[in-house]
């Protein structure tokens, strides 16, 4: 018998192949995983897509899948969390201050890398805390937005950008990239990735591993990618 | 739809009219048995003729019988299609088809391959059956389109200038072999040339535009 | 060559193969009413065909998943007639890549035809051919390079296939998973640049003989046509 | 339309009319080699050209960005010689849409090429026209046809072009923002369906006004075009 | 480059061979002063020839002066480029351009429109000048290029069977002109036909392929 079809948020992909290894060694099946755009996932889902789980990278997606009640009832959990942070190329500075205009006039020195922040989840969080620490006047019109987050690290990679704003599981992934400075817990929305079982789910181990994932086990193995506690 | 075929009946009765451009064309004519000219300054309608009996270019006015079937009539709304009419073509150019080799270009109208190779030699193509139209220079091309015409076991002939561009001697034969599908099969044959004593020689009739 | 990329390479093969074999006849089709045809709407025809092109591919991915959901229009006469959705199956991919590449194809094609030189035709018709064997053995034959650039076009426009899929049919490894949808998860990696190098290599290979032996195709053929 | 819209309609246009232009007279030239030229290595240019057709937009966009990046080959001539970047501008843009433009602009024109009758050059050359000239009154007309469809996809392709754009030039609003990529934004919340309908429709409205204006140019020419 | 234009010196020195397919085509001959008439049957090489004359077909062997100027060389790795070879030539086919209205085809190799009405006349085209090629009869199209060929100004004419598919009347026109060119600028000229009238009348000298 085949594994559950997980829909899962790109930016989990190591670590949810991870887990889905583990599981298999248990003896199961393995899981199927599509990794894509939350929103590209979640519309899916609205348009009734057979799969049995969904992990958003955000809780809006999440939202509008329980209005449309596609969520199985008492399966939404948050699987894990995340934090944001500041990278920088190897010859940039660290941050001296993570507040307003001194944040705010090293940042836009040249054009700062982060996802769209009308639209993007990690985008969004950085705009968050941008303005809350005072420097998103300032900071504003030199960003590009990128596709993804991890499309914002390529650039910084490549030099492109100084700085870019992504998490912290994508900087601690990429050799060539300081870490600059982490934003502080509430500068944001906390970061959620919510995890629930689908309405049209199908797979009878689709509950079980759902469950594994939200287990210690499961918690231990997402954490060594750079995943926080929910 | 009345009238056999050759015997007695008129072989063409044409009354049309066509406009090209700004010029309306056309003829009116009736002819008998056997063959008959065309014949005409350049640009009169000859090669429009033609196509309209062809069934290729529609008149706008009046009526094309062959050997009694009626082919066109606009007042009767009847037009057959160019298919289904049974004429043997040879345009003024060669409208070889130049994907296909020499011997299927002949055979291409033909029901089976008989009388391939007697028509091939008369006409002196005999070698030229596996070429490609491109290659072959314009008397060459016009004979094999004189075959693929003859090939096509037409009711009639409309050969429009089939005898341009070749040299004595193979003009000679291919009006001999003209003269003899004419004489034997009795086809109805309307035939375009410039050349007086051409003219003299194929046609029993000649009509002038 | 590992079982895991053995599966994205014979689905990419899968795939772009039969969405460019099965819109070969469409564009083809398509291509013939818009070079010959005389009809009102023919230019609202003609912009439908090239909406594909103009419109970000993830829109086209997201009409697709309204149209064939299990409540979408095409959606439910699939589960009706056949009892078969093409939701997250290859099959899916397939009708995204194809409809991706059908403006391309059409285009081809369509100048293939324009190109005939309609005399020939005529010829063919007073031979006693019909407009169906006219059409199979003179304007088909002399329309063939643009058939050959179209099936061409076609196949490498499938195999670089992303947008329109990941969102039509996500990327489920073995099912939906092509090459690009692949390289897209290395991309995702940071640190996956080797992978990208080597799927990006599979993909430029697979193409490069599908160019090839398109070109030699038309080579042969190309020596054949063009002279009256 | 407000002014964010229209700022994003002209880029848009300035874009995908910058892309074409630029890019015609290059595809013009490889689709001459590709249909007369024999040299070695003539199907690797082909492939080459064929390039970002198979290669996920994406990919090229992530070439794009590593060849034009500052310490990129590319990226450090432009500097060195023109003092100028192209990244996140307009002309990164621009270059982003010509690039996955060229393999379609580069078929049609080559298609239309090939049906060049060579004895009308012939004819030409006789009558004292040196090649050049013979190229520009006998050969480039005829092909007008295939110039004109090139021109049209690769217009219609480049108001289309999303991966490649926002890999290499992100979405900077009012520089390298176009239609597609503002789409792609509003898809990505939920609920953004009203904007993605108004900005699709507007791609559509002007890839229609544009294959309009192409048909009617190319009829006007192909009642001139096609018997000796 | 040795000789002057026209006067005692040769009109064509030819010595050539190329192949074409299976079979090498060419010749060898010396004409003097005037017009030449190439006169063979069907497939003999004469198009090939003219060809080899004009530029268009590299010959694998031999030599081309007209009126002592060497054209191509093989030997001595000489080929004048077509267009610097001052050819009028008037193809097998008509050849115009489908692009370009009537007058433009007849202008398209002349330095100046002066002569244009003068030879549109004598060759019955004036009436034709804004159409497009492909509105035009068989003869129609033989005409303009005959036009085309002349007022491109050439230093020598080739002409491979230019009266073909014309009447009477304007078959008499047309000779009468390559007559008064040949009298009155004494351009060498090689003319095709299969007509041994007009051999006779339009050539001082016959070469037989
Ligand atoms: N599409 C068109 N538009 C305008 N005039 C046309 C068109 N087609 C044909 N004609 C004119 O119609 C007349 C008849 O043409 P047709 O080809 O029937 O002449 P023809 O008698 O065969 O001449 P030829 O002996 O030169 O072949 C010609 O004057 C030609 O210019
Ligand atoms: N590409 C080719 N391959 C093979 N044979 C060729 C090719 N081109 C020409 N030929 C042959 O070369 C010969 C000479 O051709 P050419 O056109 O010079 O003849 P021609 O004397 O002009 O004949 P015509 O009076 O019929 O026009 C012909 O037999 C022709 O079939
Ligand atoms: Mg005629
Ligand atoms: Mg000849």
């Amino acid at each position: 018998q085949r594994g559950p079809l997980v829909l899962a948020a790109a930016s989990m992909q190591e670590a949810l192949s991870a887990a889905a290894d583990a599981w298999e060694r248990k003896g199961h099946a393995r899981p199927v995983l599509s990794f894509a755009a939350s929103s590209a996932l979640a519309r899916q889902v609205a348009a009734g897509a057979p799969a049995d789980l969904f992990i958003s990278a955000d809780q809006e997606w999440m939202d509008d899948l329980a209005r449309r009640d596609l969520l199985a009832p008492g399966t939404r959990a948050n699987l894990v969390g995340n934090r944001l942070v500041v990278v920088a190329g190897p010859e940039e500075r660290s941050l001296a201050k993570l507040r307003g205009t001194a944040l705010g006039q090293q940042l836009a020195a040249g054009p700062l890398a982060m996802a769209d922040p009308d639209a993007v989840p990690s985008g969004r969080y950085g705009k968050a805390a941008l303005e809350r620490l005072g420097a998103w006047p300032i900071v504003a019109p030199r960003i590009v937005r990128a596709e993804s987050v991890r499309a914002a690290l390529a650039l910084v990679e490549r030099g492109a950008a100084p700085y870019g704003i992504v998490y912290l599981t994508d900087a601690r992934l990429s050799p060539k990239l300081r870490i600059a400075g982490i934003f502080p817990h509430g500068s944001h929305p906390p970061i959620v990735y919510p995890i629930a079982r689908l309405k049209s789910a199908r797979n009878d181990k689709a509950e079980m591993f759902r469950k594994f994932l939200i287990s210690a086990q499961g918690q231990q193995i997402m954490g060594r990618y750079g995943f926080t506690a929910p | 739809m009345g009238g056999g075929r050759g015997g007695a009946s008129m072989s063409f009765e044409v009354d049309v009219t066509a406009r090209r451009g700004d010029a309306v064309v056309g003829a009116t004519f009736q002819a008998g048995e056997g063959s008959t000219v065309l014949f005409g300054p350049s640009g009169a309608g000859k090669t429009s003729l033609l196509m309209m009996i062809a069934g290729l270019l529609r008149p706008d006015t009046g009526r094309v019988r062959v050997s009694g079937q009626v082919l066109f009539d606009a007042a009767r709304r009847i037009n057959v299609r160019p298919e289904d009419r049974r004429a043997g073509v040879v345009f003024q150019e060669p409208r070889l088809f130049p994907h296909l080799s020499v011997r299927r270009n002949l055979l291409y109208g033909a029901a089976s391959a008989e009388g391939l190779e007697e028509i091939a030699t008369r006409l002196d193509i005999a070698h030229l059956l596996d070429r490609w139209p491109r290659t072959l220079s314009g008397g060459e091309a016009r004979r094999v389109a004189i075959g693929r015409a003859l090939l096509r076991d037409p009711d009639f002939l409309l050969l429009d200038e089939p005898l341009a561009s070749l040299d004595r001697a193979r003009r000679e034969e291919a009006m001999l072999m003209i003269e003899r599908v004419r004489d034997e099969t009795r086809l109805p044959m309307l035939i375009v040339t410039h050349d007086p004593e051409e003219a003299e020689r194929l046609g029993r009739q000649i009509i002038r535009m | 060559m590992t079982d895991e990329l053995e599966t994205i390479v014979r689905l990419s093969l899968l795939i772009g193969g039969v969405a460019t074999a099965g819109t070969l006849p469409v564009a083809f089709a398509l291509a013939w009413l818009l070079a010959r045809g005389r009809f009102p709407g023919k230019l609202l025809l003609d912009g439908l065909v090239h909406l594909p092109l103009v419109v970000p591919p993830v829109v086209t991915g997201w009409l697709l998943l309204i149209a064939f959901a299990p409540a979408g229009p095409l959606g439910m006469l699939l589960e009706r007639w056949f009892g078969v959705s093409i939701l997250f199956r290859w099959t899916g991919a397939a009708v995204a890549a194809a409809m991706m590449a059908l403006p391309l194809m059409v285009r081809a094609i369509r100048l293939s035809i324009e190109g005939v030189d309609q005399r020939l035709e005529q010829a063919a018709r007073t031979l006693g051919a019909g407009p169906w064997r006219t059409f199979a053995t003179i304007t088909l034959p002399l329309a063939l390079p643009g058939v050959l650039a179209a099936a061409m076009l076609g196949f490498a426009r499938s195999l670089g296939e992303f947008g329109a899929t990941i969102t039509f049919v996500s990327n489920v490894p073995g099912e939906t998973q092509t090459l690009p949808l692949a390289i897209y998860a290395a991309l995702q990696r940071p640190g996956g640049e080797a992978t990208v190098w080597k799927l990006a290599g599979i993909s430029i290979a697979i193409s490069l003989i599908a160019l090839i032996a398109s070109e030699l195709l038309g080579r042969r053929q190309g020596r054949r046509l063009h002279v009256l």
